[in-house]
């Protein structure tokens, strides 16, 4: 295939092209084994976000917008904090006022207090991840950006 | 004596509060602004008189609103002395509201709705410092005059103007700092602020080092008494419009300075104190000084206001220099001086704001003919003048009869002869100008062919109140009620 | 079973938290909506704070674990009557600030609406975090969120404003830096985090060095971001050159809220007895007079007006912590403790909000920013101006505004502390405010231009909206009003219980 | 040598000066029974039969009144540390929904004639209790997501405000700018 | 000697922190390159780091993660907390960073330069006075 621009390289394309997929899923498993072993929300998230940031080192900044539009990464960067404190809200709504904030035990995922403790921790970890993952990509996408025309006035 | 608490005070600081308001709103419509002004002053006066009757059967009318701290309420409190400020500044703002509205009229000023309602709520302060029971009270009315006052001063606009309006909030504001500070040391010391006769300080409060320093600081503080290192802001203030030097710089701001100094020797400190720290003869001597120097400087003007200006530095401190004298005589002679001088020297103002409308001059030199011209100006010009170098008819005569009295009680000749210098300048700097008005040609132009001079006055509304005022100095100088309800409120609160 | 009140002091975050991912969200659907949902928020936040600082007073201190662990095990919320009350002055100038950023933001960054507004209530969540908590890295955390967002809000105007934010982001990186430290000497020291618990764990280790450095750091810090002078470099540029509701926040409110952070370790997590014989509030005190007179002078060099104000800020930073410095010797109430610094909190929050607000209004009108353009914009903009005179003589120090009330308290109590040289530093000072605000008064109203020569001329009357002109003129009354509330004593109490709690005045 | 690094070296040194003061007191490397991780000492009384009261399992009165005095909560159950000499655990009484009512606060150790009384760090109950109370076994994850989860709350909002200031500050086209 | 090992060898990683954190601090203050002053501020906030991380070490501890045989062994934990809070902070770290990365770019935009000399100069020129 032809390239347009010239500084893209067919080897370290081909080379991401597998490789991300198993970045992507390590990132998944390492979101998800928080709770066991090492790992967690934010770990797993930049590893995710880190994912894209090597489709755009490969490729380039077009592509790799192509593949997390501006409006997946607006919707999850939120969507993620909606999960985390939505979580947390959850726990109060469901005991009717009477346990606190982020009291995971009184959402009834399980019969279990404990399990809900610890489901509510996944859930938790996965919105971390969310949010991390597309401000991270988000953030890199921003600061790759080209610079356009400089800024005029230097009061108004 | 016993204190009635009522809420009249209130009522007579609300005329100008509501007063100014209703001014700011009927900008659009000068006629009925100028009916809320003299509507407000109408008003105010009424109630202020209408406390006259509850002093003299020897109570005071207090009414505490709250407290601000222990030891310290927001109180007014109306001693016959107070009272007596009040009515003379609610009286004279009447005439001067008629006066001013043709004043202004006369010469087409503009920003005429914030002259009035500065004016109101100039005299607002005025009145509240004259009422207000402590020195926390006074200082907050005592500020909102100086604030107030200064749009007025600037009111011209021109570089001159805006010059003075500056150097008077300088001065003045700097005055409030160290009468602030003042304040809060007395605070401090005694643990309360309000007026008692006989003082509020007991020997051994404090070191007496402590207690001249803060006197000293109250003696800056009153700073609008413009005594004599400190007084150049006062001629340079006289760039307002007449009425505004007429009220406020005869009668409001100059007298609230000269009120809080009473207030301070006479209710902070007590005459005992001040004798004990030597007080009294340091203050007599300032203002001896003051006395004799701005006459000095009063003869080397041209400029008639200015003039005014300087004689009114004098007169002032003659009102400490009876203070100071410490003697009940000297004190009766320096609370009289407080209305009549404010009768005398409101008479010359307007008189002089007159010709400036009538024939535009401003100058003593320019005034040739001008006895003829404006005879009912220059013959209330005359009383006044004539009141002021402490000669009969006017009631000029009356005060200083007293304070000589008190020279003599206090038995130092020098005091007598500095009062008598002063009073020889007075005629030396006021005879010139009604030599020159009456008996000197004028440079001829308006000179009609038939050699006689037709006579030219300014407005009835501000011939009225002119002549009301020459009257009302004439008044003040013969026995009748009216003198007798003033000698009685003296005599009340000097408490003899 | 805990009462709905008890819940407000995590929604009054929570539900502003959400209210910026929700702005964020509508920002992406329609831009014009953001500014609504953000003064909706406030105003239920507001009345939310209202009903905790009378919970507050009237049933005593609420105490909320978050996720049910009890401290020191868990993160706990502590309102008590003084967070309540700076609960209460930070979003009501929030929500004012809010409703005059409608027009000018659509005016000054109509692309970035959506993105500003949603920062914007991550800047209250911030500010309220640190007010509400009682942990002391839960704090950390919540400072950063403050100061990130302020960064950016600040440099969101572009131009100088990038230099002036990129010299407040290193300096406050630094100063949450030290925080840190301190927080980690403090761990290290007692091994625990809950600010109650600390002050319970401390006494024996008062000698300890690294508790001292400890208060150390936590001063230095937070004094970088309260902008105490000398460390205040990062200030005058940032106040300037933001858009002026941020300008309003920043001076009326963040540096307030450091104060605030400042205290509650004082005498929370390190209490009154520790600083017995320690000399830092006399330092605290002299340094803070510097401030004064330094922020006063360079004020009247100022051509700016916004950067006058700013040096402005800076002197009144040195009254607050001049107050906080008397606050541990002067104990006589009403002066004594720490009311005369709360109480200038609010003051100035109001005065230096509502100049802010109203320098805002002349850029908004006539892109104003020299003090020599404002010349005769007495006449065209009345209300905006008479809201300036009345805000400016309150900072004068003219009776009964608010800046009288706290300029009073601020002498008595160092009289009480028979440190004279105060109460001449606080004097000089207000002349000082004099020369350089009555500078901007005569050439609003007396300046004439030229050929005028003072007579009338019909000047055509240019006003600012009304959602801006609306605010203006709130504060400018309130500057009047809460004077004389203050000169009632009605709020009084509420400090009293402050210092009550503190053990500052009485019992000692 | 400008004067800006003549300046910063001065400040560099001042800090480093105020480490250098500070050292003395921070615990050393890997301490296993530093404040952080074990206890804290709160404050010592002297020990004449105290040991016996403590084995009844009831507070000396002079221990009790100095935690009065001191605001601590009062102890609700002391046991002595099996195969010790002279050290007892302290537990306090605490509400919490779901689970026991007891924890463990309080350690004494009797030392020659002083009893010293010490206060469990409280990672203590992180590690010791954090399985069975939260289902979890990486202590880091539910130290920062239950524990302390509000933190971690605040720090997610964090790393959005970075995201929306990078988007406010840089973002040029798009419907967010 | 023994007060040597005891006194300054038990706390080497206070030192080292403590050192790196001087390095920062310098950086921060001295560079008049904007990224090197980032760089500088990044290195002072990872020695805190170093410094909370090596409170919370314990001899011979292993990871903070509950397993049933190194509680057979006896081991013990190493203390979670610092990990817990440092990962908060390390988050704050970057997205100050962030922060900062994109206002030098919007600088780079409009001053063609990243020298904060070179900048405030610039601005002199435009008559704008900064600090």
């Amino acid at each position: 295939m032809t390239h347009p621009n010239p500084d893209r390289n067919i080897i370290v394309e081909t080379v991401c092209r597998v490789m991300i997929p198993f970045v992507q899923l390590f990132a998944l498993y390492v979101i998800i084994h928080g709770a066991g072993g090492p790992g967690g929300g934010f770990q797993g998230g930049v590893v995710l976000g880190s994912s894209f940031i090597l489709y755009i080192v490969a490729y380039d900044l077009k592509g790799g917008k192509g593949r997390l539009p501006e409006s997946s990464r607006t919707y999850f960067s939120a969507l993620g904090l909606y999960i985390y404190a939505g979580i947390g809200l959850l726990a109060m709504i469901f005991s009717r006022g009477a346990a606190q904030f982020l009291n995971y035990g009184f959402i009834p995922f399980t019969s279990h207090f404990t399990e809900n403790r610890a489901l509510g921790m996944d859930f938790v970890e996965i919105g971390i991840g969310i949010t991390v993952m597309a401000v991270t990509a988000s953030i890199f996408f921003d600061l790759a950006e080209k610079d356009e025309e400089p800024d005029t006035d230097p009061k108004g | 004596m016993g204190a009635g608490p009522s809420s009249l005070p209130m009522w007579a600081l609300l005329g100008p509060a509501l007063g100014s308001v209703l001014i700011l709103l009927s900008s659009k419509r000068p006629n009925l602004r100028e009916f809320w002004t003299l509507g407000a002053s109408l008003f105010q006066f009424s109630i202020v008189a209408s406390m006259v009757p509850v002093l003299l059967r020897g109570e005071e009318v207090v009414s505490r609103l709250f407290t601000m701290f222990p030891g310290i309420d927001f109180e007014f409190r109306v001693d016959a002395f107070g009272l007596l400020f009040a009515l003379t500044a609610s009286f004279l703002w009447i005439l001067v509201s008629i006066y001013s509205i043709g004043y202004m009229r006369a010469l087409k000023e503009h920003g005429q709705t914030r002259f009035y309602f500065c004016f109101a709520l100039a005299i607002l302060g005025a009145v509240g410092v004259a009422l207000s029971g402590n020195l926390v009270t006074m200082y907050v009315f005592y500020e909102i005059l100086t604030v107030s006052t200064y749009p007025l001063v600037a009111h011209e606009q021109s570089a001159e103007a805006l010059f003075a309006g500056r150097k008077y909030l300088a001065y003045l504001l700097t005055a409030g700092c160290f009468l602030l500070a003042a304040i809060a040391m007395t605070y401090w010391i005694s643990g309360t602020t309000d007026f008692q006769r006989g003082g509020i300080f007991k020997t051994g409060m404090a070191s007496s080092l402590l207690l001249v320093t803060l006197f000293v600081l109250f003696v800056l503080g009153f700073m609008k008494a413009a005594y004599m290192p400190f007084h150049s802001w006062l001629p340079s203030a006289m760039v307002a419009p007449t009425p505004v030097s007429a009220l406020l710089h005869a009668v409001a701001v100059v007298k609230a300075g000269v009120f809080g100094v009473v207030r301070t020797v006479h209710y902070i400190y007590g005459v005992d104190l001040m004798g004990q720290l030597g007080l009294g003869g340091f203050l007599a001597l300032f203002a001896g000084f003051t006395m004799i120097v701005a006459s000095l400087f009063a003869i080397a003007q041209d400029n008639l206001k200015r003039r005014l200006a300087y004689s009114t530095i004098s007169q002032l401190s003659y009102i400490v220099f009876g203070v100071a004298l410490l003697g009940p005589m000297g004190i009766t002679g320096a609370m009289l001086h407080i209305p009549f001088h404010g009768f005398m020297k409101i008479t010359l103002f307007l008189c002089a704001g007159s010709i400036l409308v009538a024939t535009g001059k401003k100058n003593v030199s320019e005034l040739g003919g001008i006895g003829r011209t404006m005879p009912v100006t220059m013959l209330a010009f005359m009383v006044g003048a004539f009141g002021m170098c402490g000669l009969p008819p006017a009631c000029g005569f009356v005060s200083k009869w007293y304070l000589g009295l008190g020279t003599l009680e206090a038995g130092n000749l020098l005091f007598l002869a500095i009062l008598l210098i002063s009073s020889l300048l007075d005629v030396v700097y006021f005879f010139p100008i009604l030599y020159v008005a009456f008996f000197e040609r004028s440079s001829g132009e308006e000179s009609t062919p038939g050699g006689r001079k037709r006579v030219k006055e300014a407005p009835l509304t501000m011939v009225i109140p002119l002549g009301l005022t020459a009257l009302g100095s004439i008044l003040f100088c013969f026995p009748n009620p009216l003198t007798e309800m003033v000698l009685k409120l003296v005599r009340m609160a000097v408490g003899g | 079973m805990l009462s709905p009140v008890e819940h407000f002091p995590l929604l009054v975050v929570v539900l502003s938290l959400f209210s910026a991912f929700s702005i964020f969200l509508a920002g992406w659907v329609n831009r014009r909506s953001c500014v609504f949902i953000s003064i909706g928020t406030l105003i239920v936040q507001f009345s939310m704070a209202i009903a905790i600082l009378h919970r507050v007073l009237t049933k005593g201190p609420i105490r909320y674990r978050l996720g049910g662990w009890v401290p020191p095990w868990g993160i706990e919320y502590v309102m008590d009557a003084f967070n309540g009350y700076i609960l209460v002055v930070l979003l009501f100038l929030a929500t004012v600030c809010a409703i005059y950023s409608k027009r000018n933001i659509e005016h000054e960054l109509p692309e970035k609406r959506a993105s500003f507004h949603t920062i914007y209530q991550l800047l209250i969540t911030g500010l309220c975090g640190i007010t509400v908590t009682g942990d002391i890295f839960n704090m950390y955390v919540f400072i950063e969120i403050t100061s990130l967002s302020a960064y950016a809000l600040i440099a969101s105007r572009g131009k100088i404003a990038l230099k002036a934010s990129f010299t407040y982001l290193v300096l406050g990186s630094i100063g949450a830096c030290f925080f840190l430290l301190g927080i980690g000497f403090l761990y290290a020291v007692t091994g625990s985090l809950n600010m109650e618990d600390l002050s319970l764990l401390l006494p024996p280790f008062y000698g300890s060095r690294a508790v001292r450095a400890a208060l150390v750091f936590f001063l230095v810090g937070l004094s970088i971001k309260m902008a105490l002078f000398p460390l205040h470099t990062w200030l005058p540029d940032a106040h300037a050159f933001a858009p002026s509701e941020v300008s309003a926040m920043l001076s009326g409110i963040i540096i307030e809220v450091s104060t605030y952070a400042f205290l509650r370790v004082a005498f929370s997590v390190f209490t009154v007895d520790f600083f017995k014989g320690l000399p830092v509030f006399e330092i605290v005190s002299w340094v803070s007079a510097g401030a004064i007179l330094f922020g006063s002078i360079w004020a009247m060099a100022q051509t700016n007006l916004k950067r006058m104000l700013a040096y402005s800020s800076v002197a009144n930073m040195g009254y607050i912590m001049l107050a906080v410095g008397l606050a541990t010797t002067a104990t006589r109430p009403p002066w004594g403790g720490l009311t005369p610094a709360a109480m200038h909190i609010l003051n100035h929050a109001l005065m230096k909000g509502c100049l802010f607000l109203i320098a805002g209004a002349y850029i908004y009108k006539g892109n104003l920013w020299e003090i020599r353009d404002l010349q005769g914009w007495g006449r065209r903009m009345p209300y905006t101006s008479a809201a300036f005179v009345i805000a400016a003589l309150s900072m004068i120090g003219v009776p009964p505004s608010v800046g009288f009330v706290s300029k009073l308290y601020i002498i008595l109590a160092s009289l009480e502390t028979k440190q004279f040289v105060f109460v001449g530093v606080l004097l000089l000072s207000s002349l000082l405010n004099l020369i350089y605000f009555w500078r901007v008064i005569e050439l609003l109203y007396m300046k004439v231009h030229e050929g005028e020569h003072g007579h009338v001329v019909a000047v055509p009357r240019e006003e600012v909206p009304w959602s801006m002109l609306l605010p203006i003129l709130i504060l400018s009354s309130l500057c009047i009003l809460v004077g004389l509330l203050w000169l009632t004593k009605i709020p009084i109490p509420i400090l009293d219980e402050v210092n009550a709690m503190f053990r500052l005045t009485g019992g000692r | 040598m400008t004067r800006l690094s003549f300046f910063s070296i001065l400040l560099t040194a001042v800090l480093g000066v105020l480490f250098i003061y500070v050292a003395e007191d921070i615990p050393a490397l890997g301490d296993p029974d530093s404040p952080p991780i074990k206890y804290t000492f709160l404050f010592s009384v002297d020990a004449d039969g105290a040991e016996k009261e403590l084995d009844q399992g009831v507070l000396p009165s002079r221990v009790r009144e100095t935690l009065q005095k001191r605001r601590f909560p009062p102890s609700s159950r002391i046991e002595r540390i099996p195969n010790t000499k002279g050290e007892w655990v302290g537990y306090i009484e605490k509400e919490e929904p779901r689970y026991p009512k007891e924890e463990k606060y309080y350690h004494l150790r009797l030392e020659g004639k002083k009893l010293t009384v010490f206060r469990y760090a409280f990672v203590v109950r992180w590690i010791e209790k954090g399985l069975e109370e939260t289902a979890v076994p990486n202590m880091v994850t539910y130290g920062l997501a239950d524990y302390r989860g509000y933190d971690t709350l605040g720090e997610t909002t964090v790393i959005f405000t970075a995201g929306v200031s990078v988007i406010l500050l840089l973002r040029r086209r798009g419907r967010l700018s | 000697m023994e007060w040597f090992v005891a006194k300054v060898f038990a706390k080497y990683n206070y030192w080292i922190s403590i050192l790196i954190m001087l390095i920062g601090f310098y950086a921060i203050i001295a560079k008049e390159n904007l990224i090197k002053k980032i760089i500088g501020l990044n290195i002072f906030q990872t020695a805190i780091f170093l410094f909370f991380i090596s409170l919370g070490a314990v001899k011979g501890g292993t990871a903070p993660i509950v397993s049933e045989e190194m509680v057979k062994k006896g081991y013990p934990y190493v203390n979670p907390l610092p990990h817990v809070l440092i990962l908060t902070a390390i988050v704050v770290s970057v997205a100050t960073t962030a922060v900062a990365l994109s206002l030098i770019i919007r600088m780079y935009r409009q001053y063609g330069t990243i020298e904060e000399g070179e900048i405030i100069e610039k601005l002199k020129e435009e008559g704008i006075e900064v600090k």
